[in-house]
């Protein structure tokens, strides 16, 4: 039987590689996947809370949560091909007509 | 009912006057109305100061609207003596400067009476309030009309000054209003106490929080006071808004905005917290004093006339801060009494001051010489204001620092006479800057020609000079007419104090 | 140690070194093969939590449409250019990734010390099938899924409007 | 069924709403030139489903299962939402015909936001929240990219975007832990297990992940460094908009998360209590140097999201009618700002500087009169909204024990009184510059600034009424 903590715990693991990622990338795709990653670490943690309590609830916020990222990943991509029309770079380093 | 409304229709005379005042067009009708306004707003003031009645204890005229329930806060009006003279000097001051002010403002006119209007209900409210809450929304409010006066119609440097002005006053003021948040949620902590920031019941509660914490209470209203007034280190603010602002600016300013400081101090800071006060008691005496002589020294030095009369605020201040925390009926009489005498000769001063800067356009003491031949009413006019301002018997200014003076040297707050003795130099030093410079802009002969053409004064400015010269004589000569209207509540004042000192030594033993 | 646990030891290393790649490669397309495959793991993750609904909208939905179109962006930008992708740190966001690194060791260490290690909760065997689920969801859960809609659509009108290329009125500049 | 008539009522503002949208979304799609329609029936919208939410004010309960909260609470936030988005609104045809970006997305995509703000203050499920939350950012973060030719607007929007996924990664990851420890995303159970869950670290790491992800969206220090650049380079109408709506939006969330369900430890209130410290004192600083007044603007709405934290960080009634108060009156003398700026600035840059202001009570007396009141009532000067709004705030930090809040928040208020007055100055103390022209001042634009700037009188004379509305919310 595995403990409930070894999942929550590989979940932190995902979170914290996210987190790095976001704060030390400079390329806007990748900082997003850094996103997506982080996102499905917390859909971890609940599935497998859910799992363990047997709530039912854990499993339809992460089908929510799902959708609210493909949501998300339309419209951030839409907004990057935006961007690249102006300014032909996704690197937020050369994003620089307002400072960082 | 209608005295039972009358702070209430003092107070908002001016703003309905100030509203009415946007509706027009034509300048001349708009200056007209606006002193129209003011005039009534006097008149109003003439009429509460001849129905009150100074035998009745407590405050007067009260009015009691609840505002904002949740906070306890109410439309809290009501006057003791004190206030009454303050708010009839403030309307008398608001309608001479505007009358002064007649053809010396000459852009966006409307704005400029519209302001000084909105300022005169802010000045009368803050004499008015029973209520921390409202105190504080008046407090506040009178900045901005004067912030506008100061950068609209003033001199040169009109913008800096402006800033300085209102960023002094509202450092001080909003640790304040921490200070009045503290008092309120105090007040709910007590067994079945609610929130509040009624003065009335406050008096009672105030006391008795703990001396630490009542320090710090004191500290921080004492501050916002000393600011205002102001109290020496703090006074910094005061020539450079004097200086910049306009006439009917620096006559408000110095007439009645300074008094709110002073008033603020008998009103709250001492009656409050009467503890901690004597543990400041020293402190606030030996700034009072240093005041004194420094704001005289200063003011020998000065080239210009406009800066000069300024600096000599701060000398004159002292002398009333040091009557309110010697803490005799002797002393605060005069200190109120003082109040009244230099709004009116300090802003009679400012007035002449305005009137040769219109006529010359210069304000340096060394630009003028021989004036008393070319203008002889200016310069009459000139001499009584700066002698009522040094203090000559039979003149207004006298009376007060005479009554500080003798009550500083009898107090037993202040537990010797050294400090009355070091403050009666002050009054030499006075003679002395006043004479000088009285000697260098209006004797010996002229000797530059622009002087040869200044024209004397007209009507309207006599008209106006004279109605402060009666008060200055008036004072001068029978003082009792306005101490007896304030003697009770300076009574009742230092009663308190002593009662609260008796109540400190017995928990001392 | 049984044979489930060594298992899931795996997945979770593999789970961990392909989320630590997916943020070190240098080629975006690189990073999302290496994501694409993060999420297949987690999906294993979910069948062994009886997740098996999740498990399969894991796969179908994040895996492979959301990361189809990431690649899809990425090559339509021709973003495989690495000219455009230096990688280089400085040092004000390696000392705040230090701080979160730090921060979220606490995290893990009281999360892992304070979960205790519970079993599976009984009748979670068929919880988490596509019938049970749609049973809460229309049931219990119908606002939220209503609002979900909601979003799908303002996000696909938002998407359409940022990446169309002209505009029929002529008045947005370009 | 699990739900039935009287759920749909007490949630018809919500339901009002999106039926509008989407029917706004029909009329943009099958009319050539759909955006002056566009503008007025998303007017008309926003004001009917205000009144239905007047309708539902006393209709305290929940609905859909407990899903969400009805009655007074949602409606208050409703009404400010509302508001915020009617005055935006109101403001944006005239200057979307000047940036010349006039479509009818715009107008859709602010009602999705509005919807999704609606949606986060009457959530009573974590789950709801998130959605409603989810549904309000995407919908901005296309907003802010609306000028789409404008590189400085796109960037607005893919920084916007990026903070605000990394927030929702916080946000969600403490709603699972939250979750872990009650099993369960119900406010109300959550309330019920408090005393059971009270001691376990795992619900605190979890509000403290979601404090950090709202604080994003509050725009707190440290979490803040987005919201200039986003403000600046999004359109002036939808600066606004954010700095307002999005803003109440989430401390409609955070009294939910933390005045309604999960009841702060002292050492969470204390954290709170050190961001808002930060965030009044490091926003007001940093907007002193500010020449952009877009710029300034932002740097004081994060300031201004510190003093309504000192509402969160005091966690008692006081605190809770001082955020409610603050964010309406928040909302119209921070929509009053960026609406002057709006109606002045036009395509070429000009009106965006604060130097660009100077005379213009010369040239535009009125308009200059406005902005001085707004700025007054953001510094904080009775008998303002702003005034009395801070007054509450600060007795709620001295009520709980924490008077430094207070000085700390006063102190604060000075420095800003400086920034705020040199916006004054520049338009009344200095001269108008030679050759200056004036601009064209569009009747509608001026309609937006005088309701706000009535309004922020009125809320400052007549407090009393307002807070009667925020007592008994749930």
């Amino acid at each position: 039987m595995i403990p409930l903590g070894y999942y929550i715990g590989l979940s932190a693991i995902l979170f914290t590689i996210g987190v790095v990622g976001v704060l030390t990338l400079r390329n806007a795709i990748v900082i997003f996947m850094s996103v997506e990653l982080m996102l499905n670490s917390a859909n971890l943690a609940l599935i497998a809370f859910s799992a363990y309590s047997g709530d039912p609830a854990g499993q339809i916020l992460v089908f929510f949560v799902i959708a609210v990222a493909a949501a998300e990943s339309a419209v951030g991509l839409a907004i990057i091909i935006a961007l690249f029309r102006n300014k032909l770079t996704v690197n937020i380093d050369e994003v620089n007509v307002l400072k960082w | 009912m209608f005295e039972t409304h009358l702070l209430s229709y003092i107070i908002f005379t001016p703003l309905v006057g100030a509203v009415l005042l946007l509706l027009v067009r034509n300048e001349t009708i708009v200056k007209s109305l606006s002193i129209l306004f003011a005039a009534i707003t006097f008149i109003l003031t003439v009429v509460l100061y001849l129905t009150f009645d100074a035998a009745k204890p407590g405050f007067q005229f009260v009015e009691y609207v609840p505002w904002i329930y949740s906070l306890n806060v109410a439309y809290h009006l009501g006057i003791d003596g004190i206030s009454l003279l303050l708010i009839v000097l403030t309307s008398f001051l608001t309608l001479i400067a505007l009358v002064a002010s007649w053809s010396s403002i000459s852009k966006r006119v409307k704005s400029f009476n519209f302001f000084v209007l909105l300022l005169e209900v802010g000045m009368l409210g803050v004499f008015c309030s029973l209520d921390l809450f409202l105190f504080y929304i008046f407090w506040e409010a009178m900045l901005v009309p004067m912030y506008f006066i100061i950068g609209i119609w003033g001199h040169e440097r009109r913008v800096y000054a402006a800033v300085k002005f209102f960023i002094y006053t509202m450092v001080g003021s909003l640790l304040m209003l921490v200070a009045i948040i503290w008092l309120g949620y105090y007040a709910s902590t007590l067994p079945g106490g609610t929130f509040t920031t009624n003065l009335v019941e406050l008096y009672s509660i105030a006391p008795t929080i703990p001396l630490g914490i009542q320090t710090w209470m004191f500290l921080a209203f004492t501050l916002s006071f000393a600011i205002k007034v102001p109290i020496f280190p703090l006074h910094t603010w005061l020539p450079d808004a004097h200086t910049e602002a306009p006439m009917a600016g620096s006559v408000l300013l110095a007439g009645v905005l300074l008094k709110m400081g002073t008033y603020g101090l008998l009103r709250f800071s001492l009656p409050l917290f009467p503890e901690s006060a004597f543990k400041f008691l020293p402190l606030m005496a030996i700034l009072a004093i240093v005041g004194i002589i420094y704001g005289a020294f200063v003011s020998m030095v000065q080239k210009d006339l406009k800066k000069l009369v300024a600096y000599s605020s701060v000398a004159h201040l002292g002398f009333v801060v040091l009557g309110i925390f010697a803490i005799t009926v002797e002393s605060i009489q005069g200190s109120v009494i003082q109040m009244v005498n230099h709004g009116l000769t300090t802003g009679a001063l400012f007035l002449l001051v305005g009137m040769l800067y219109e006529k010359r356009h210069t304000r340096l003491i060394s630009d003028f010489g021989g004036l008393a031949r070319v203008t002889p009413f200016l310069a009459t006019f000139f001499m009584i204001a700066m002698l009522g301002s040094v203090g000559l018997p039979g003149l207004n200014g006298f009376v007060g620092e005479f009554l500080i003076l003798v009550g500083a040297f009898k107090s037993d707050f202040l537990g010797t006479p050294a400090y009355a003795i070091v403050a009666t130099s002050g009054v030499i030093f006075a003679a002395v800057y006043l004479l000088w410079m009285y000697q260098r802009v209006f004797f010996k002969t002229v000797d530059k020609p622009e002087n040869e053409k200044i024209k004397d004064l007209n009507v309207r400015e006599i008209a106006v000079l004279a109605a402060i010269v009666v008060f200055v004589v008036w004072i001068g000569v029978h003082p009792i007419t306005f101490l007896s209207k304030s003697e009770p509540a300076v009574k009742a004042l230092v009663d308190t104090m002593v009662k609260a000192k008796v109540g400190a030594l017995g928990a001392l033993r | 140690m049984n044979l489930e646990l060594v298992v899931f030891l795996i997945l979770a290393a593999a789970a961990v070194v392909s989320a630590i790649l997916v943020i070190t490669r240098k080629n975006p397309v690189t990073s999302v093969l290496y994501l694409v495959f993060n999420f297949f793991i987690i999906a294993i993750l979910y069948l062994f939590l009886r997740a098996q609904f999740i498990a399969i909208i894991q796969i179908t939905v994040y895996a492979g449409a959301i990361m189809v179109l990431f690649l899809f962006v990425i090559m339509l930008l021709n973003l495989g250019d690495d000219k455009l992708l230096k990688w280089k740190l400085n040092s004000k966001r390696t000392i705040a990734s230090l701080i979160g690194l730090v921060l979220l060791a606490e995290i893990l260490y009281y999360v892992v010390n304070f979960v205790s290690a519970s079993s599976l909760a009984p009748g979670s065997e068929s919880m988490g099938t596509v019938g049970a689920i749609g049973k809460i969801l229309y049931r219990n859960y119908l606002f939220p899924f209503e609002i979900t809609s909601i979003l799908l659509l303002a996000a696909m009108v938002g998407a359409i409007f940022l990446a169309k290329k002209r505009f029929t009125e002529g008045s947005d500049g370009d | 069924m699990s739900f039935n008539y009287n759920d749909m009522i007490a949630v018809s503002p919500i339901l009002f709403l999106s039926a509008y949208s989407l029917l706004l979304l029909i009329v943009d799609a099958s009319l050539k030139r759909p955006a002056n329609i566009c503008y007025w029936l998303t007017l008309v919208g926003l004001v009917v489903s205000g009144f239905l939410t007047v309708f539902t004010y006393n209709a305290s309960g929940n609905a859909f299962n407990g899903m969400v909260f009805t009655g007074r609470f949602p409606a208050f936030f409703e009404i400010v939402f509302v508001l915020s988005a009617a005055l935006s609104v109101l403001l944006s045809k005239p200057y979307l015909e000047k940036e010349r970006i006039n479509f009818g997305e715009y107008y859709t995509l602010l009602l999705f936001a509005t919807l999704g703000m609606m949606i986060m203050a009457s959530a009573r499920d974590l789950m709801v929240l998130f959605l409603g939350l989810e549904l309000m950012s995407i919908s901005l973060y296309v907003l802010a990219g609306f000028v789409r030719r404008d590189a400085k607007s796109n960037e607005a929007s893919l920084k916007y975007f990026l903070l605000g996924a990394f927030a929702t990664g916080f946000l969600l990851y403490g709603i699972a832990l939250v979750y872990g420890a009650s099993g369960t995303t119900n406010l109300s159970v959550i309330l019920e297990r408090f005393s059971v869950t009270q001691n376990d670290p795992l619900l605190w790491i979890g509000a403290a992940l979601i404090l950090v992800g709202l604080s994003f969206k509050i725009s707190a220090v440290p979490f803040h460094m987005w919201v200039p650049d986003v403000y600046e380079g999004s359109p002036t109408t939808i600066s606004g908009f954010m700095s307002t709506g999005s803003k109440a939006a989430a401390f409609a969330a955070l009294v939910l998360v933390f005045s309604y369900s999960v009841h702060p430890s002292w050492q969470l209130q204390l954290v709170i209590a050190y961001l808002a410290a930060f965030t009044m004192v490091i926003g007001n600083l940093i907007a002193l140097v500010q020449t952009n007044i877009k710029r300034m603007l932002a740097y004081s709405s994060i300031a201004h999201a510190g003093y309504a934290l000192v509402g969160i960080a005091a966690a008692n009634s006081l605190g809770r009618t001082g955020v409610l108060y603050y964010m309406l009156a928040y909302t119209f003398m921070q929509i009053g700002a960026f609406g002057v700026v709006s109606v002045l600035e036009n395509k070429e840059g000009k009106y965006l500087q604060i130097s660009d202001y100077e005379g213009l009570a010369n040239k535009h007396p009125v308009i200059a009169a406005l902005m001085a009141l707004f700025m007054f009532s953001l510094a904080g000067l009775p008998p303002l909204a702003g005034f009395f709004g801070k007054y509450y705030l600060f007795a709620s930090a001295v009520s709980a024990q924490m008077t430094w809040l207070a000085v700390v928040g006063v102190l604060a208020s000075v420095v800003s009184v400086y920034f705020y007055l040199n916006v004054v100055v520049s338009m009344y103390f200095k001269e108008l510059p030679e050759g200056s022209t004036s601009v064209a001042i569009s009747k509608l634009g001026a309609t937006a600034l005088i309701i706000a700037a009535a309004a922020v009188i009125e809320l400052g004379l007549t407090p009393g009424y307002v807070v009667a509305l925020t007592e008994r919310l749930f």
